[in-house]
């Protein structure tokens, strides 16, 4: 039961309207082109003592994407210019993506307007919010984007996003159990849909399907605002016994800090390829693919080992290498304990040996995850990874804080060379953060003011005739069976509804019954219209799903899908979808518990529509009770009553 | 009549998971030899008429492969070998 | 003395726990097995479940005919212990030559998923035999790699024989010659079957009930063979 | 060091849809001469020592062919063709 990526691009009948964003077949050519030798680029590394010398050179940080006065405050923090190693770091922590510079000061709302709840055990800011069902078990469950992957390359692109999200979940010591899509395209017969729509369905599928999770709903949405921008939202959701709930912070100075996983290579290293070619050769960048290889099948041996590490109570922190790669996660798990750490870089297994410091540190490669182990226990994880044939090795340890309470200092040597001495909460938590300007997008009235009341109204039988052809016809109402089928709904056993309900539910517990509803909705043309009232309808959707299949809602996701927050209009836009979508969590008295923000949806001056995706959690006691969207036949052929 | 043989491999930076899954499994065949395994596609074109390199390259580069992850080469080669050319 | 029926986890295996509790619903205690593992541990009966055993990413089943454990269940198949191979464990029975022909990727080359209707025409096998001769059943069926190719001389021969197990009804969902879902063995105790019999076993998550028969059938096989 | 190529390919009476789903498609390209297309899949094998063509038979016949469906042809080419052999 393979999907793998297709031999040939999907959907041949239809051509991309579009030169593929990356180069052609000059890319071809360079194939062979002298490949950079290994040999020594130890003398070319810059190091801490070399920064700390040269404090004049010049450092390629605005094409990095910091501001002048970002520069500015590394220098400040680390007392001399920053390292190359160190520059790739900030700005990647630094990066709207990770540092949620321009959003943070409106996310806020959902803490505080949040109702009181007791069963959040991890809300917003741990990888996934999780949340107590029972005495014994929580779940867990977030979406996210890979918006822009997928449009470059969209099986790939599809196909990671979902293995990213999977690693959210599994990082909070669940088991992942199924997966939704809610996915957005460009206009139905355009050209360059048909390139990528096939390819993201068949990447959603097919990573999901080597990894065993259900697929139980989603989205698909055309309108041509999402032509160059497809949206690409995954959820994940997961189980576990409350016991087991895993803890990023790396504590125990001594501990020993594991790389688990793929290799690292040159994947998605993208931006940070400027400091090669700033400072070695020109040209190398072309070499270096800002698209990830998903490797599913590692992933599933990444969830098997995990979950077996954390049964055996092996693990003392475990943080995932999502886009950020080992920077965050290294960075990460040190800033939430306050502890430092010691890392040895070329420790790290590559795929690549030319690698360069800078390079290991911001390489996306996908499916590794990073472990702090007490080193009494490092032979039974070794142990374990081996039995499922996973790689593991030991790449630094924990080291103390620094006297009088102060967080100790994260020191990367790359062959005994000092390339990183930062304090990691400086990555983390003192990353800028902006109060962008906003303003109601000018056009809004005009928009507003065109009522649907004034458009022509069907008024004899042909027109109306007509009028319903049209609607069914039309790509959004049509049947979504071309995509769910090729989904697994069934594997793992406890599909209780999926496609074409209007919630998926998951039965978690076999002995009681107990299971969960989800479902996803958005409807990016109500939000530009009214992106407060936008999101609330999307909330409210979602919680209605959810409902009426008889769960109680207790939870909320969301993946807010926007334009440039540079542009005011779009800012305004999403501080009212956050307002709308905090207020809408208040008044129905359910927390948000975790989400994502992706911004830069657009091409040139066009924004997407502002999207909100809302993802609602219900409970059912007994999944035994839910209610399906359809009528039964009664055996007998008895049918229902309808009140 | 000689036919055109598209060659598509993931660049060499692009991991390659199904490569990499046989290298992993040649031990288990008691095949400790071998260094790295790479696996791509081989597309065979047969025209009707004289066989078009240029459209063939043409067809790769839009339709075969993606530029993105993939490089491609095309060359010509004899349709008919000899059946004892197969192992 | 419940049967014991072994089911066996590769690295890559996603419906075992599925497969596992379909054994246990049929009243037969499930046995796990493993890849590494080259024991059958005196099982009565083994499951090959689906999934991606090694995966898969070459072709389905190729590396996984290669695992300690298979080199035990070839054997111990050639000895007449009942195996099912579903989907994944189709692909592994052919490729390891416990059944003929192979299994290639969908012809209209996605993954499909839906609930299917399968006839059943062989009875006598080990996994069939409470079934009724024609008997139509709902099954979920999922693959990518499930279009049944063999040559026409194999495929006479099946037919031929009785060892077409089940067919597709109303719609092949993956193109496999002549609506072939199911093959066995001559002796009928390896049986390989496309669609998954294990997703229909309770009300509340299958489309039906009838994927039990395969697991009660070996029950019913197992008490009429002196052990 | 020169490499060893496997090429796969289904064998001719076996249906090969991906390789007719991209001979439907050319027309749409403006390509109307290819009378077929054939998919199939070519493995590099990297030996750690000399390459080793018997051993590389062998894990085709084995492990890269299925023999029901499949035939292959093992070859060397040289590891470092030169970038001008490319397209
Ligand atoms: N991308 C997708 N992935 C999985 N399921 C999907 C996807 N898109 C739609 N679905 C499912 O298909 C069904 C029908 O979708 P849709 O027509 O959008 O229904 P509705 O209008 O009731 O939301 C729903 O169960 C939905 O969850």
């Amino acid at each position: 039961m393979t999907t793998h990526p297709d031999p040939v691009r999907e959907a041949p009948e239809a051509f991309p309207a579009q030169p593929h964003p990356a180069a052609a077949s000059s890319a071809a050519a360079a194939r062979h082109a002298a490949a950079p030798q290994a040999t020594d680029w130890t003398d070319g590394v810059d190091t801490v003592p070399r920064a700390d010398g040269t404090p004049e050179e010049l450092q390629p940080y605005a094409e990095l994407g910091l501001a002048d006065d970002e520069y500015d405050r590394i220098r400040h923090i680390l007392g001399r210019r920053p390292t190359q190693s160190e520059l790739a770091m900030y700005s990647i922590m630094w990066s709207e993506h990770c540092s949620y510079k321009s959003s943070k000061v409106h996310l806020r709302q959902f803490t505080e307007k949040a109702p009181p709840s007791d069963r959040l055990l991890a809300g917003i800011g741990e990888n996934a919010g999780v949340v107590q069902v029972s005495d014994e078990l929580a779940v867990t469950f977030k979406v996210e984007s890979h918006n822009h992957p997928s449009f470059v390359e969209p099986y790939q692109g599809a196909a990671t996003g979902v293995g990213g999200i999977v690693r959210d979940i599994l990082a909070m010591g669940a088991r992942p159990v199924a997966v939704m899509d809610p996915l957005r395209f460009g206009a139905a017969d355009h050209p360059d849909t048909a390139r990528v729509l096939p390819g993201v369905v068949a990447g959603v599928g097919g990573y999901g399907n080597c990894l065993g999770l259900p697929n139980i709903g989603g989205e698909v949405v055309f309108d041509p605002c999402y032509q160059g921008n497809p949206l690409v939202n995954a959820l994940c959701l997961g189980v576990l016994p409350v016991s087991r709930l895993q803890n990023k912070a790396a504590v125990g100075p001594g501990n020993v800090v594991v790389l688990m996983g793929a290799k690292t290579g040159r994947d998605g290293i993208g931006g940070v390829s400027v400091l090669a070619s700033a400072t070695f050769d020109e040209g190398s960048e072309q070499r270096r693919p800002s698209v990830q290889v998903g490797d599913p099948f590692i992933e599933k041996l990444l969830i098997e080992a995990c979950l077996e590490l954390y049964d055996a109570q092996l693990i003392a922190g475990i943080q995932d290498l999502g886009g950020a790669g080992l920077t965050c996660a290294l960075t990460e798990t040190a800033a939430a304990a306050g502890t430092g750490m010691r890392v040895w870089l070329e420790r790290v297994p590559l795929r690549e040996p030319s690698m360069q410091p800078h390079e290991i540190l911001a390489s996306e490669s996908q499916e590794r995850m990073l472990l702090i182990v007490e080193p009494a226990k490092l032979e039974a994880v070794l142990k374990t990874c081996e039995k499922w044939g996973v790689l593991a090795t030991a790449i630094g340890e924990v080291t103390a804080p620094e006297p009088e309470g102060q967080p100790g200092r994260l020191l990367i040597t790359w062959r005994d060379h000092v390339v990183v001495d930062v304090p990691p909460g400086s990555l983390v938590d003192d990353g800028p953060v902006y109060a962008r300007p906003m303003r109601e997008p000018a056009d809004l009235i005009l928009l507003q003011a065109d009522r649907a009341e004034t458009l022509p109204r069907p008024s004899d039988p042909d027109t109306l005739r007509e009028t319903v052809l049209r609607m069914i016809a039309s790509p959004n109402l049509a049947d979504k069976t071309w995509v769910t089928e090729q989904y697994d709904r069934y594997v793992l056993g406890n599909t209780v509804l999926a496609q074409p309900e209007d919630s998926g539910v998951i039965r978690i517990d076999e002995r009681t019954g107990l299971g969960v509803a989800l479902s996803v909705d958005g409807n990016g043309r109500y939000a530009r219209l009214d992106p407060y009232h936008g999101a609330k309808l999307a909330l409210a959707e979602a919680y209605r799903n959810v409902a009426v299949t008889g769960a109680a809602p207790i939870a909320v996701t969301n993946c807010l899908n926007f334009g440039s927050p540079e542009d005011p209009g779009v800012m305004w836009q999403f501080a009212e979808a956050v307002r709308g979508l905090a207020d809408g969590c208040a008044e129905l008295g359910i927390p948000v518990t975790g989400g994502n923000v992706s911004f830069y949806n657009q091409t040139g001056a066009a924004a997407i529509h502002p999207t909100p995706v809302v993802g609602v959690l219900g409970l059912l006691a007994n999944v035994a009770d839910r209610v399906a969207s359809g009528f039964v036949p009664r055996p007998g052929g008895e049918h229902e009553q309808l009140f | 009549m000689p036919r055109v043989v598209v060659d598509v491999m993931l660049k060499p930076e692009i991991l390659d998971p199904q490569g990499q899954a046989v290298a992993n499994a040649l031990p288990r065949l008691g095949v400790n030899d071998v260094a790295s395994v790479r696996i791509g596609r081989r597309i065979e074109i047969d025209f009707t008429g004289e066989p078009d390199l240029d459209r063939a390259r043409e067809i790769a580069d839009k339709l075969l492969a993606n530029p993105v992850i993939e490089d491609f080469t095309v060359r010509l080669v004899e349709a008919d070998e000899p059946a004892d050319a197969r192992s | 003395m419940t049967a014991r029926v072994g089911v066996v986890t590769f690295p890559g295996s996603l419906d075992d726990g599925d497969a596992a509790r379909a054994v246990r619903i049929a009243g037969a205690e499930p046995v796990r097995l493993w890849h590494g593992d080259p024991q059958l541990h005196g099982v009565d009966a083994v499951v090959l479940p689906g999934g991606f055993s090694y995966g898969d990413y070459l072709r389905c089943g190729a590396i996984a005919r290669f695992a300690p454990v298979m080199e035990k269940i070839i054997d111990a198949a050639a000895g007449g212990l009942p195996v099912l191979g579903i989907c994944n464990g189709f692909q592994i029975l052919c490729e390891a030559h416990l059944l003929p022909g192979a299994l290639t990727r969908n012809q209209h080359l996605h993954f499909r998923n839906r609930d299917q209707i399968l006839r059943i025409e062989a009875t006598g096998t080990a996994w069939t035999n409470t079934f009724q001769s024609g008997q139509e059943v709902l099954i979920p069926v999922k693959n990518g790699e499930g279009c049944y190719v063999a040559d026409t001389a194999t495929l006479d021969a099946l037919e031929a024989e009785g060892r077409v197990v089940a067919r597709y009804v109303g719609g092949n969902p993956n193109g496999s010659q002549r609506d072939i879902a199911a093959i066995t063995n001559p002796a009928g105790n390896v049986v390989g079957i496309m669609p998954h019999p294990e997703h229909a076993v309770e009300a509340l998550t299958g489309p039906s009930l009838d994927g039990l028969g395969f697991f009660t059938s070996v029950l019913k096989h197992l008490v009429g063979t002196p052990a």
